[in-house]
């Protein structure tokens, strides 16, 4: 239902058949599998793009402990050589693209809005529509690997190895275009967020009132503002080059490959902020709650944040200190690289402060974001290793750049995932996770992480290449501590790191059979998303609150005591609720669900499956973009009465036509 | 915000619309950066077939880009007319606005073709495949644009417009002036600035 | 606790624990890095921690206290973690004043890291500048990539006596003590040549001449692998450095330099040569070597080789591998003797080449009979319409043992 | 009355007869379209019959009032040219036959659509919402599509037929006209109906007709020369000056990593420099099979161009077939103290039969040896 009346109507409502459009008429179910699939609730989608990027984390996961199967002992036999390239590929692409990236997007989708009092995103079908072309591409991406093998160049695709000859099958097309759509995807949903977060916050939330997580949320989407074109550039000059025949990357028309690497990393650098900033985002939410005292230094995290997003576009050539860059351009991105690691330390700093003097609570929630904290630093220390260029030359393409970024994208990202997903399931579900296996889930993941990419940076130190489908024990150093050793206990810690994830899954199963509801305030907590129920209604607010506070839910509850400068309860967060009920807004317009926007993505693997296979697909795919382009266009955002089987009149319904998107 | 969902009452003042489109076209600013570079990188390049000032006809691109600025020009008072709710004027504005828009996309395809037939093809050398792909980018964009006035003024005539008419002729405005800026920037790097 | 108690309380506390940091540091950083030193396998080839020649040193000398500052300040925030939660943990106390930080301790945090990294960063500039200094070198070596091996091309250097163009693959040979250019590129993809034990990596990028420098203090062999992901076999794709003394590397430039031995009448390796002929020169050089006829035997592999090239087998027993350098062509027994020799007896070892009982009769053969199933390469007749039918990599060739007898026999008089 | 059905096929069978007469009287071929337009024939007069006789759709269900509402429709007409298209495509072009096809489609589906709306409800707006509806979004973009392609295709025509210089006038005289046509109605607020109207249809007329005619008339000379010789291509490495070829040269270069050598002609003599090397060599060793960069530059008086010879002139087994092929590639004329760049990737090794060497052409004694090892 879009349109939410309070309080329900007393007049019976009369049907008048004759005025629908019948099969033509709008989604509008509330209930069943077409409630979710034409949905605009950003809710309903955050759940979804959750739902999906975990299936993706297991396919990720899975193609993982293959790679460590295979190097778990010296000239491995489980993967051949072009397997193995196809999965490392496949592992860094699935793991940034399609899991932690629409990991965050899930998480901005659901608690954005909550965070700023907002009922719904600036433009809910375009939300949609970012949904379904992520969930395509994906399975794009994926479907390489039935169709003649996947890609097989490495994540980062380096010009002239990723070319038509070098690279025959049709992996790297497959690659190229996916990426594309889960490209369209992430730009629509930054600009969606952009909007969302610039004008729809609730009275009274000023720009420095905002939650830090909409804050780093609204930094990433930034970010991906901008970042995205450049990959599409780069992909376009790689789809052009192989499949129009394009001579950008061939070296014998006067190439330069460090084109591409260029492109990429000016893309792939912001995107490393892109996937960590969420999680800082996550920690610095669940810190404060657990500590029960305000972040530390709020304006200066949010600063570091903002500088982490700036700074971050002046960095993207430390990736390529090996590529042959001159000493001058080396000199300056190592500087520039060094200046992004202050901001970075500054959060650090703050998370400890933050809970210094608190009175800590360690939920599962809090542990993973302390783990955060102290592994992401292992991460972080190691990348300034790394600025130092001269020693980079030493370290990069080597196990050791596997152990850094593992530390700061597992430690960090990964770690900060988690504790959001126990920290907000009740909001989401309504129900708890279990602690006790949370804290099950929580050791074995750190246990488990320490384990396979903790040796790694002796590996790497030692000399192991990365990317090698197999080692030698040639290389491999004598006594027991060699690399033989170490390479062995990596795999078994990617085991031990697996089953750690396991007991997340379990505890998911275990307690969605629980009918126990969780409580309304389980936390304690103190911004604006538990100002509702749990889960939160369609509407997410009965009241849109004026906010007076940075964590103005705390205060609403909260006084401070004058004298010992403690805090005392004033009220419980029912009664906040009660009184919410009581005067709740009448006549709320809620957007319509569509069928438009799952059209218009689904055109979009159409068009590319077409670019490989022949251009009278692309044709259909275009026609179907167009054709479902016009239907949204023509469509207003919140459905006219006549769609609706039933109608209510004489309640003043009114006809809202307002089109956002 | 009390009784509808979204828009109404918006913390910065401009409408979801008008700033969505200012979003996307900083990001559109960054696709065009990319293209330009990859283009400034690889004109000189060429080991086979004509070099860029070989063929250039700049007479011809200058009097096309000019059509393209003064679509700009027309766009501006489609906009006005639309403030002023004058249904008419907006119409004919963004009709005009469309047919120059449709004879600059003409010339690019007169130019293509003829380049194509003095030997510049699209994998002739690096000069051509950046050539024809920054040009063709913005042709395209130029494409959706007219496509989308189009549309507009199909709309705009045979059903009504969801949401304020002004603020949806502004926002594709928006574009149309950013496609326009773009091209002065191509054309003044490609054609004017020699190897 | 008013703001003004709990400042006191937080610096106090900050100053005990820096006292008892920079105590635990000093035990903590020696502690740490021999932990990992013991941790670590002793005598790995390509160790980053072992610098052989002055350039890794120079890399070296920063490495070190680098990852020294990383690992102390790592500790603090894992002790003052660790510390905050035993303090802090909830014990029932009420809930604490709603501190919004403290500006003043938050800028003189922020800058204490940023006056490390600047410190560091002078450091850097320094190494950089310094690694990237060409003007004073001695000797010129061109090296080019593709997959998935390595060439080596000597231009005419007189001072060394390189009166000829010499072209060798599989093993970089240089003089010790020797400022040595390597002007790489590649024929293909991207490859990146490093010798951790001289120094770091440098991108072979198609199309570009990159400079990498090398000099190695001692005579040795040095182990290396290619570092960029270069497409199917990258793991297979190794190569080993050998620097030799100055008089050792005359005799070895002298040997290159030496001409063609054809193998007696009458013998096996006579009829492996004219197996070499109607096989192997199609895509193999080895200089001086003629047809029956006289007519010197060139090898085409720009018509064979998507690359255009294919080593170089002149001289292929002076070398210690082949195939990139993943198979020995010593036995192990003979391997270990010559890669374990001190440092002065070295070069005599190397300079001894491949004799016949040392020959790793094994690889070879297997490689004569099949080379694509012991090293995947792109080499299926069936695969090769993208690249115009020509192979990346050495394809099978289907050999009779008995051919393959012959070739070996050959091969071995290569000297 | 007769059925729409009935209209129908009596219209396809009556148009498959023209087309028949036409494909034959026009192409003379009857294969596999004429068989298939013969079994239209048939097929649509066994139909048309068989809807007459058995007069469907004749009477109508008195009690409901939807037949007031069945409006007038061309779609069946439409439908009927799009079968005759294919059929006839059959016979001339496969675009005729996929003009025929996509006629066919749309008319089809409008059709539908219409039908189906029509029976929708008994309200007639809202019939024509449902239709609307789901048509909309297909029509819109289709005739945007259609009248954008037919406009940039005819004008994009006329321009490569007239010269270049007409080119240009012709197009600000088409950009001016369209400004000038804006500005007459908007400054004319009562202007009737017809005469606008007339004023766009000459306007598209007259440019669809310009393209017809220019589309039969052929593009400009210079462009049809262009593309046979193919000016760019087949440079000449001799000393004189080409037409197209030495065009406009460039003088300055935006290549300037990854040079192996600079070659310069200095006081009549070529000599060049080597990265790493401090003497100017006489002679210049380049790797088989890798991309080479040399940087040429003229540092005397006159325009000069830089020729690889790189063997093939000596062929004796080709001289034989009197092929003297030189195997040369060469920069353009370059102007006093200007630079260009010339990448050689040089397969073969050298011997002594097959020497390579740069030199200035026109001169045989200035040289520099190739060496490829």
């Amino acid at each position: 239902m879009a349109i939410i009346e309070r309080p329900a109507p007393t007049v019976p409502a009369i049907v008048t058949p004759t005025t629908t459009y019948g099969l033509l008429k709008r989604p509008v179910s509330a209930t069943g599998w077409r409630s979710w699939v034409f949905t605009v609730d950003h809710k309903k989608l955050g759940i979804m793009y959750g739902a999906t990027a975990m299936l993706f984390f297991i396919v990720g996961g899975v193609e993982a402990l293959l790679i460590r199967l295979q190097l778990a002992a010296p000239n491995g036999k489980v993967l051949n050589a072009d397997l193995y390239n196809q999965m490392f590929t496949m592992h860094a692409t699935t793991m940034v693209f399609l899991f932690v990236m629409p990991m965050a997007a899930g998480f901005a989708n659901y608690f954005v809005p909550l965070q700023i009092g907002a009922r719904d995103v600036a433009f809910p079908r375009l939300n949609a529509f970012g949904f379904w072309a992520f969930l395509f591409g994906g399975i794009f991406l994926n479907l390489a690997w039935f169709l003649g093998g996947a890609a097989d160049g490495g994540w980062f695709m380096y010009a002239p190895n990723s070319g038509p000859v070098f690279s025959p099958s049709n992996g790297v097309d497959f690659w190229a275009l996916g990426l594309q759509i889960t490209g369209i995807a992430s730009l629509t949903g930054a600009i969606n967020l952009i909007i969302t977060v610039l004008n729809m916050r609730a009275p009274g939330m000023s720009l420095m009132k905002m939650p830090i997580f909409t804050w780093m949320i609204t930094v990433v989407q930034f970010l991906l503002l901008f970042a995205i074109p450049v990959i599409t550039v780069a992909l376009f000059l790689l789809s052009f080059q192989r499949n129009f025949g394009a001579q950008f990357f061939d070296v014998a028309a006067g190439a330069d490959p460090l084109l591409w690497q260029h492109l990429f990393w000016i893309f792939g650098h912001p995107e490393v902020y892109v996937l960590i900033l969420p999680s800082f985002g996550i920690v610095s939410e669940v810190l404060p709650v657990f500590s029960r005292k305000p972040l530390f230094g709020y304006p200066f995290v949010v600063f570091s944040g903002a500088a982490i997003g700036f700074v971050g576009w002046g960095v993207w050539a430390h990736h390529m200190f090996a590529s042959g860059l001159g000493p001058v351009s080396v000199a300056v991105f190592s500087l520039t690289t060094m200046a992004i690691a202050v901001p970075t330390g500054v959060k650090i700093i703050n998370w400890t402060l933050t809970m210094w003097s608190g009175k800590l609570w360690f939920t599962t929630a809090m542990k993973f974001s302390i783990g955060l904290i102290v592994l992401f630093t292992v991460g972080g220390l190691s990348g300034v290793t790394h600025a130092v260029a001269p020693s980079d030359t030493q370290q990069t393409d080597t196990y050791y750049i596997v152990a850094h970024f593992h530390y700061v994208l597992f430690g960090g990202a990964v770690l900060g995932i988690f504790s959001g997903f126990y920290y907000w399931w009740p909001k989401v579900f309504g129900k708890m996770l279990n602690e006790k296996l949370g804290s099950w889930n929580f050791w074995l993941m750190v246990i488990g992480l320490n384990l396979t990419f903790g040796p790694m940076h002796i590996l790497g130190l030692q000399g192991q290449p990365r990317r090698m489908y197999q080692w030698t024990e040639a290389r491999a150093g004598e006594g027991f501590f060699n690399l033989a050793f170490w390479n062995l206990i990596a795999s078994i810690g990617s085991f031990v790191l697996a089953v750690g994830i396991l007991t997340f899954l379990i505890n998911v199963l275990i307690t969605s059979r629980n009918p126990q509801k969780a409580p309304l305030d389980p936390w304690d907590a103190r911004s604006l998303e538990w100002m509702t129920t749990n889960p939160p209604k369609e509407h997410n607010f009965d009241v849109v609150p004026t906010v007076h506070h940075l964590d103005d839910f705390f205060h609403q509850k909260y006084e401070e005591d004058a004298a010992t400068h403690t805090m005392k309860q004033v009220r419980t967060a029912e009664e906040i609720m009660a009184e919410q009920e009581r005067n709740a807004d009448k006549h709320i317009h809620m957007p319509s669900p569509s069928y438009w926007p799952i059209v218009l993505a689904f055109g979009l693997p159409v068009i590319t499956f077409g670019v490989i296979y022949s251009h009278l697909i692309s044709v259909v795919g275009g026609v179907i973009v167009l054709f479902a382009a016009y239907g949204w266009a023509l469509e207003s955002s919140t459905a006219p009465d006549s769609d609706f089987e039933t109608n209510t009149p004489g309640t003043g319904l009114d006809k809202v036509a307002s089109n956002h998107d | 915000m009390t009784d509808t969902a979204h828009g109404h009452a918006s913390s910065t003042g401009i409408s979801n619309v008008k700033l969505g489109m200012w979003a996307f076209l900083g990001s559109e600013c960054l696709l065009f950066g990319g293209l330009i570079s990859t283009y400034m990188l690889y004109r000189g390049r060429v080991t086979g077939g004509p070099r860029p000032s070989q063929i250039f006809d700049i007479p011809f691109t200058s009097v096309s880009s000019f059509v393209l600025l003064m679509s700009s020009l027309t766009m501006v008072l489609a906009v006005s007319a639309a403030h002023k709710d004058d249904d008419r004027k907006t119409n004919l504005w963004l009709t005009v606005t469309a047919l120059l828009g449709a004879t600059f996309v003409g010339g690019q395809v007169y130019e293509f073709t003829a380049f194509y037939k003095e030997g510049l093809g699209f994998s002739t050398s690096l000069f051509g495949s950046s050539f024809y792909t920054l040009t063709g980018f913005h042709g395209v964009h130029v494409t959706v644009g007219i496509i989308m006035l189009m549309s507009l003024v199909g709309i705009l005539k045979r059903s009504s417009v969801p949401g304020k008419k002004a603020e949806v002729v502004e926002m594709i405005g928006l574009y149309w002036h950013f496609v326009d800026i773009v091209w002065i920037i191509i054309f003044t790097l490609v054609y004017l600035i020699p190897v | 606790m008013s703001r003004r108690q709990f400042d006191i309380r937080l610096s106090a506390t900050i100053a005990s624990v820096r006292v008892v940091l920079r105590k635990a540091s000093k035990f903590a950083g020696a502690a740490g890095i021999s932990a990992v030193v013991a941790g670590c396998a002793t005598n790995a080839p390509q160790d980053t921690w072992q610098p052989k020649g002055p350039n890794s040193k120079l890399i070296d000398d920063l490495q070190q206290p680098v990852f020294a500052v990383a690992g102390i300040i790592g500790l603090i925030v894992a002790v003052a973690v660790v510390y905050t939660m035993i303090k802090y943990r909830d014990r029932g106390q009420p809930i604490p004043e709603q501190t919004h930080g403290k500006p003043a301790l938050e800028i003189t945090l922020t800058i204490i890291p940023a006056l490390i990294l600047a410190v560091v960063s002078v450091f850097t500039f320094g190494a950089i500048f310094k690694l990237a200094k060409t003007d004073d070198t001695e000797m010129i070596i061109n090296v080019t990539g593709q997959q998935w091996w390595w060439e080596y091309d000597y231009p005419v250097q007189n001072e060394f006596g390189i009166t000829q163009p010499i072209i060798s693959s599989g093993q970089l040979v240089m003089p010790v003590g020797t400022k040595v250019l390597l002007r790489e590129t590649s024929r293909d993809v991207i490859h990146s040549y490093w010798i951790p034990a001289l120094n770091g990596k440098r991108d072979a990028v198609p199309g570009r001449i990159h400079t990498l420098r090398l000099e190695a203090d001692e005579p040795g062999i040095y182990a290396g692998q290619c570092t960029e992901f270069c497409g199917l076999s990258h793991a297979n794709m190794r190569m080993e450095a050998v620097a030799l003394s100055k008089e050792d590397f005359a005799k070895w430039v002298a040997n290159q330099q030496a001409p063609y031995v054809a193998p007696a009448k009458d013998t096996l390796a006579k009829q492996g040569e004219e197996v070499f002929l109607n096989q192997c020169v199609r895509c193999h050089q080895v200089n001086g070597l003629t047809r029956a006829d006289g007519t010197p035997a060139i090898a085409a592999p720009d018509e064979n080789v998507w690359s255009g090239a294919a080593p170089n087998l002149s001289h292929l027993m002076s070398r210690n591998t082949f195939a990139g350098a993943m198979f020995n062509l010593l036995s192990k027994q003979c391997r270990d003797e010559v890669w374990n020799a001190p440092s002065d007896v070295v070069g005599a070892k190397y300079l001894a080449g491949v004799t016949e009982e040392c020959l790793n009769q094994k690889d070879l053969r297997a490689w004569l009979r099949n080379a694509p199933e012991v090293k995947p390469m792109y080499a299926n007749p069936a695969d090769l319409a993208v690249s115009n039918g020509k192979y990346r990599g050495m394809p099978y060739l289907a050999l009779s043992e008995d051919d393959i007898n012959k070739l070996v026999a050959y091969l071995i008089t290569l000297k | 009355m007769f059925s729409t059905g009935f209209k129908y096929f009596f219209g396809v069978t009556v148009l498959s007869v023209v087309a028949l007469i036409m494909s034959y009287a026009l192409f003379e071929k009857f294969a596999l379209g004429g068989v298939a337009i013969s079994f239209l024939i048939a097929v649509g007069a066994l139909l048309a019959g068989l809807l007459a006789f058995s007069s469907d759709g004749t009477t109508r269900d008195a009690n409901t009032s939807t037949s007031d509402l069945t409006t007038q429709s061309i779609w069946p007409l439409v439908s009927a040219i799009g079968v005759v298209f294919l059929a006839l495509g059959l016979v001339t072009s496969s675009v005729v036959f996929f003009g025929g096809v996509v006629v066919l489609l749309a008319a089809l589906s409008e059709w539908m659509v219409q039908a189906w709306s029509e029976r929708a409800s008994t309200d007639s707006t809202h019939n024509a919402a449902a239709r609307k509806r789901l048509l909309n979004p297909i029509e819109f973009p289709v005739l945007a599509a259609v009248g954008l392609g037919v406009v940039i295709f005819s004008f994009s025509r006329i321009m490569l037929t007239v010269n270049k210089s007409t080119g240009a006038i012709l197009f600000i005289v088409a950009g001016a006209l369209v400004l000038v046509a804006g500005v007459i109605f908007a400054i004319k607020p009562n202007m009737k109906r017809p005469v606008g109207a007339a004023i766009c249809v000459l306007g598209a007329l007259g440019i669809v007709a310009g393209g017809v005619a220019s589309a039969v008339s052929g593009e400009r000379e210079e462009l049809v020369e262009a593309a046979a010789e193919g000016h760019f291509s087949h440079a000449e490495c001799g000393p004189e000056e080409s037409k197209y070829y030495d065009k406009l040269s460039e003088g300055t270069l935006s290549l300037r990593s990854s040079v192996s050598a600079t070659v310069v002609y200095q006081d009549g003599e070529l000599i060049a420099r080597i990265q790493g090397l401090a003497k100017p060599q006489k002679s210049l060793t380049v790797g088989r099979s890798i991309p080479t960069n040399i940087i040429f530059r003229n540092a005397t008086e006159g325009e000069f161009r830089l020729v690889a010879h790189l063997g093939g002139s000596k062929s004796a087994d080709k001289a034989a077939d009197g092929d003297s092929h030189k195997d040369e590639t060469c920069t353009q004329l370059v102007a006093p103290g200007a630079e260009q760049s010339l990448t050689l990737n040089i397969a073969k090794p050298s011997s002594v039969e097959n020497v390579y060497y740069l030199y200035i052409a026109g001169s045989d004694e200035k040289k520099i040896e190739l060496v490829v090892p």
